[in-house]
């Protein structure tokens, strides 16, 4: 056990599996000598290499489609996109390419890429270094999504994404890359996708959240936890695949549910989870669905605290389910 | 435009490749009218172009890796893809490795380094590069080379794909088949720049135009370039110059957009004549050893099209397979309740 | 009155447009001399020439790009995307700048760009000719996604997205371009944006579908009228803005839903429209909200029969919520 | 390189050219200094490029359209925009036209057709396009201006846009500031083409390389290359070599992968300091003149800042507009919320 920051737990993952697996390659932009511009890759370059560690030219979906090229060939790599606002050039190749690859060859092409990219808002990096859009990808079939909001679940996922055998897009929640600290397993510690984290027990309300979201909503339950509302937090860690069984199973015991992240309301990750409790939950619930979300507007910079949901925003929204019914 | 002395290869090898481009032409007049008759789908012919894929095809290497775009039957057919294998999946039957997941033309076969082709133009062209670059890393001494149109060289992959791979230095032989029409644009609406082949310049190393009907031109520039791919050279972008014949498409009519006369004027540089002449002058093939030819290519199309026709569907199940590694619980949900779907008759194979 | 079809009805659109206002430009692949691959721009170049009616190089970028810099100068761009399978490489210019220019700008630089392109199943066009991605796009603030299933409401939405001012993406059902026909009113024909439409009335459930997927619905609706089933049918018309109040108004009549798409289930359209039901008519649900959807793979070639929504599947899927509570 | 052989303007007019480029470099100081002492929230400096954007945007005229990144605050000087209009935008105040919703740098001005920038890096060369066909079909005779780095030449819409202004024949001029580094990345390591200037050949127009710390080069090229456009006969790529002589932004430490010895050599090469001295060895400009003009600027630009800084924020309600035209019922609902939480002070400003 190591303490450490989140972007540590990314580093030390990076470094893991590069010095277990030789077909272990980085490549993004400014990753090298720079080592990222948030340093999640520092010091992997001159440790292994320009041949492993590739500086890439200003175009993204050279990145992600290089990438895929050398996962057709059986590499490993693992790709940064400096901000997920970034990706966006290159949403063809994962789109088109990197998630329908196995299928349409009738699996004989598998392209196992991991994407790692920086996302949400909380540092002033207004429209385009903050946003989250997670449903994007979680609404394309092939890909898997996976989100830490711990430095040992950093690098645990990260281990096992590099070593699945799927594409993974993995979203690194920026605003907490040094907020959030914690003991991390030394060695070859993975978490399993697909398996949602229990942050707190509860019987009153279910509270779904990921990423930087996490720690607010924990911090939002234990001020209700005062005022003698129990509310039960998960942290979802893999969007796809879905711990569909822990959500449900969560609302069956607890009769409603509240559901926070960052990205605009509509259509966002926050819909699917509340049509799955709609469909397999509804006789549970004694309350509406409240989701805590982005506003349906892009992301501003003077105004994003009013923006982004806060513990305050959180808190009333569990309260008022609670009262709701 | 590159031009050759004499002949590239021996004739007996020449004689091989005519029979294989006349092979290409012969699957093509045929899936054209299964189309035409209902009994297939769709069908992307290659007719003009047998020059230059087949030309290309003939100088690459076993393990050379094949990024193709949706037209390049006739680089399959040089890398020993049996004909009953390409009509499998023409039909998307329950033989084709791809399990019936594509539209016709959309080859793949990873025994043959064939990579799986997909709709988007220029995608592949990048991958070329990662494909070089990861062979290159593990020690093989091999090229990629990504197969696209006049039309792919205004794709954003075209330009991340060059990029990269100059900057890279990757073995990689940009095989551009510059056949004047993306469906209904000519090529001089396509790009203002002189050559196709120039456009290397920008991304510092050297392209190379060539006669796409002449299967020597071709041949001697691909073998060039992949030598001083594997020397450590870098790559090199050759433009095939040809036509194509046929539609766009089966979905296409080009009678809309361009001249007969245009269509004579390419009719004429036809690179399967061309080739026969040359071996006819030569004295390596007569008139009648030729119609022979084309008569054996033809029955074996006539006989490979009717064992791929009897083959069924793929099964029902199979639709879900391939998605991840392993069916993920949202999948597993839905193919429960598709098996009792398909138990209540509620959906028919 | 003229009887018309789908893709007759967006031609009109099209040449009423242009005739009206010449600020109005079409761009696109093939749009010109070829008339489209589908014909939805035949005669248009020869009527309004070269000039105004563009045939593009090969780059969705670029076609998106310079419609979106045609209307930051003010003018009002039409762009075709040929299938919505290949807008991918245009996905950064639509979602990082014809979605936030106005925002980023304060209001400064609206960008006005119709974006019409066919989409959905049913023509056997395998995996990169059949797609259903609404949710992409409505899932990002700015835009208006907009969806017609008859030949008067694709000549009458098409006119209203063209002299709107925001950026909408208009997609066309490609399966029913010539198989849905039927009378479309001549002259400036509008239908506004946020109206769902009314296909047939009902108490007992409510169906929601749009574009290919409504006349599907409506004949499993008719069916099941036989058995004493009377379904409320409704045609979303447009996803954003969405007619929210008519999709609740619905349901609190009913109790119950079915949601109809070709799209894949998971994160999917159908998740938003279950989300609002399952926040604002909870307590009038009395049976499971239920989703009838593409599946969760890539679309398939030879199996897209057993892939898409069939009048039987959706007719099931009625039968059973109605049995259901 | 093209190399000016005298001036190319009157003495005049250059101590007004050397004025704004010394006002360019108090604002990148101060600010500099500001974001250190947390007063702003993030900074992109352009020093050492004043001699480009300055040229450049001095050969333009009124009505042509500017399509910036994010660092061209020294275009803007020359487009007549206040000082305290590019603060407003800077503190993200409610002064700012663009309502405090981007980071500092990403400018935008209508009135001036300075058009908004965003951080994705190219987009703006393919907008850039559209705007100058725009205004051709409307009969107006001005051209659009994309300014991009080096590092932006591998971008997608660099490829996209200078293709379609090729076969548009589009009245541009596209304006790459080469200033040696994408952030850690060199020049040499974008791309292999010898310089970026002949990528234009790839377009099929021409591509010309400038010594962009030379005001008088990059003007007279720009001019020449507006002048072609306005004539009709298509676009020019120039490119201006220079260098970034601060680091790529507040966030960034240019340490970690720059020598100072590098930084040294462009130091010797500063644009200022070359105009300066040529106006001083004609005697249009004394040393003391020249101190004087410097705490001029800066005082200008204290003042500016003082004034700007003085400025509250945005109000909240702000928040939703400008997303659509006008609020959808989905917005509506949201700030109907936003209302109550801002009554019930779980929110606040
Ligand atoms: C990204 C993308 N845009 C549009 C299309 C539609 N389309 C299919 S083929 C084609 C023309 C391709 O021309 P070219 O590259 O010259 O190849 P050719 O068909 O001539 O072999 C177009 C526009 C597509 N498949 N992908
Ligand atoms: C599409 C995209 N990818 C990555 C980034 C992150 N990024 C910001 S600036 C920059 C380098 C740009 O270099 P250049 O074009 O030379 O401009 P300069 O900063 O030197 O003026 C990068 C990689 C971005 N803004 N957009
Ligand atoms: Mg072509
Ligand atoms: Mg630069």
């Amino acid at each position: 056990m190591t303490d450490m920051t989140l972007i540590q737990g990314v580093n030390r993952a990076l470094h893991q599996a590069m010095k277990a697996d030789p077909d272990v390659l980085c490549l993004g932009e400014d990753i090298g000598v720079n080592g990222g511009v948030f340093r999640a890759t520092e010091g992997l370059q001159k440790e292994f290499g320009e041949a492993r560690v590739l500086d890439t030219p200003l175009n993204e979906s050279g990145i992600v489609g290089m990438a895929v090229g050398m996962a057709l060939y059986g590499l490993k790599p693992v790709a940064e996109i400096q901000f997920l606002d970034f990706i966006y050039p290159a949403f063809d190749q994962i789109v088109s390419e990197l998630a329908k690859f196995r299928y349409r060859s009738g699996g004989q092409f598998p392209a196992h890429v991991v994407l790692r990219t920086p996302y949400g808002g909380g540092i002033r990096g207004g429209l385009y270094h903050s946003q989250s859009t997670e449903q994007l990808f979680a609404s394309t079939p092939g890909l898997k999504v996976v989100i830490p909001s711990t430095p040992a679940d950093a690098k645990g996922l990260l281990l096992t994404a590099i070593f699945d055998e799927d594409p993974v897009l993995f979203l690194e929640p920026k605003r907490i890359y040094r907020t959030a600290t914690g003991e991390v397993p030394d060695g070859d510690h993975r978490v399993p996708f697909g398996k949602a984290r229990v942050v707190r027990e509860g019987s009153d309300v279910s509270v779904f959240a990921y990423g930087a979201m996490v720690p607010l909503a924990f911090q939002a339950c234990q001020v209700l936890e005062k005022t003698g509302i129990h509310a039960e937090l998960l942290d979802l860690r893999s969007l796809v695949p879905l711990d569909v069984e822990a959500v449900v199973r969560s609302v069956e015991k607890t009769g409603r549910a509240v559901i926070v992240h960052e990205a605009p309301k509509f259509c966002g990750f926050g819909a699917e989870l509340a049509a799955i409790l709609a469909e397999k939950a509804l006789y549970s619930l004694k309350a509406p669905i409240v989701r805590v979300t982005g506003y349906d507007t892009p992301f501003p910079y003077s105004l994003e605290n009013l923006y982004l949901p806060s513990v305050d925003r959180i808190g009333r929204a569990i309260q008022r389910t609670v009262a709701a019914g | 435009m590159g031009q050759m002395e004499g002949p590239s290869l021996p004739d007996t090898e020449l004689l091989k490749v005519l029979r294989t481009m006349s092979l290409g032409r012969a699957v093509d007049e045929r899936c054209m009218n299964l189309q035409r008759q209902g009994r297939l789908g769709f069908y992307v012919p290659m007719e003009g172009q047998e020059g230059a894929q087949i030309g290309c095809g003939w100088a690459l290497e076993k393990g050379d890796w094949i990024c193709p775009a949706y037209r390049e039957m006739g680089v399959a057919l040089t890398r020993g893809i049996p004909l009953s294998t390409i009509l499998d999946q023409l039909f998307g039957n329950s033989a084709d490795l791809s399990k019936g997941r594509q539209m016709p033309n959309h080859y793949g076969w990873r025994d043959h380094r064939f990579v799986s082709a997909s709709s988007p133009i220029g995608t592949q062209i990048i991958h070329a590069v990662g494909l070089a670059y990861a062979s290159r890393y593990k020690g093989e001494k091999v090229i990629s080379v990504p197969f696209f149109g006049d039309g792919a060289t205004s794709s954003t992959d075209f330009h991340s794909g060059m990029n990269f791979a100059g900057v890279y230095k990757a073995p990689v032989v940009f095989f551009c088949q510059n056949n004047q029409w993306a469906i209904s644009l000519p090529r001089e609406k396509q790009t203002k720049s002189t050559t196709l082949a120039m456009k290397a310049n920008a991304y510092g190393f050297p392209g190379v135009q060539v006669d796409g009907n002449d299967f020597h031109a071709v041949y001697s520039a691909v073998k060039d370039a992949r030598t001083r791919a594997i020397r450590g050279e870098g790559p090199t972008l050759i433009e095939a110059v040809t036509y194509r014949m046929g539609p766009h498409s089966t979905s296409d009519d080009p009678r809309r957009y361009r001249s007969s006369q245009e269509l004579a004027t390419w009719k004429a540089r036809d690179p399967i004549e061309r080739l026969k002449e040359e071996l006819v002058t030569r004295g390596a093939l007569t008139e009648a050893d030729f119609d022979k030819m084309q008569e054996e290519v033809r029955a074996e199309v006539a006989q490979a099209v009717q064992q791929a026709e009897k083959v069924g569907p793929p099964e029902p199940r199979t639709l879900f397979e391939d998605v991840w590694a392993r069916p993920i619980p949202q999948l597993q949900e839905e193919i429960q309740e598709f098996e009792e779907l398909l138990k209540e008759g509620v959906i028919r194979p």
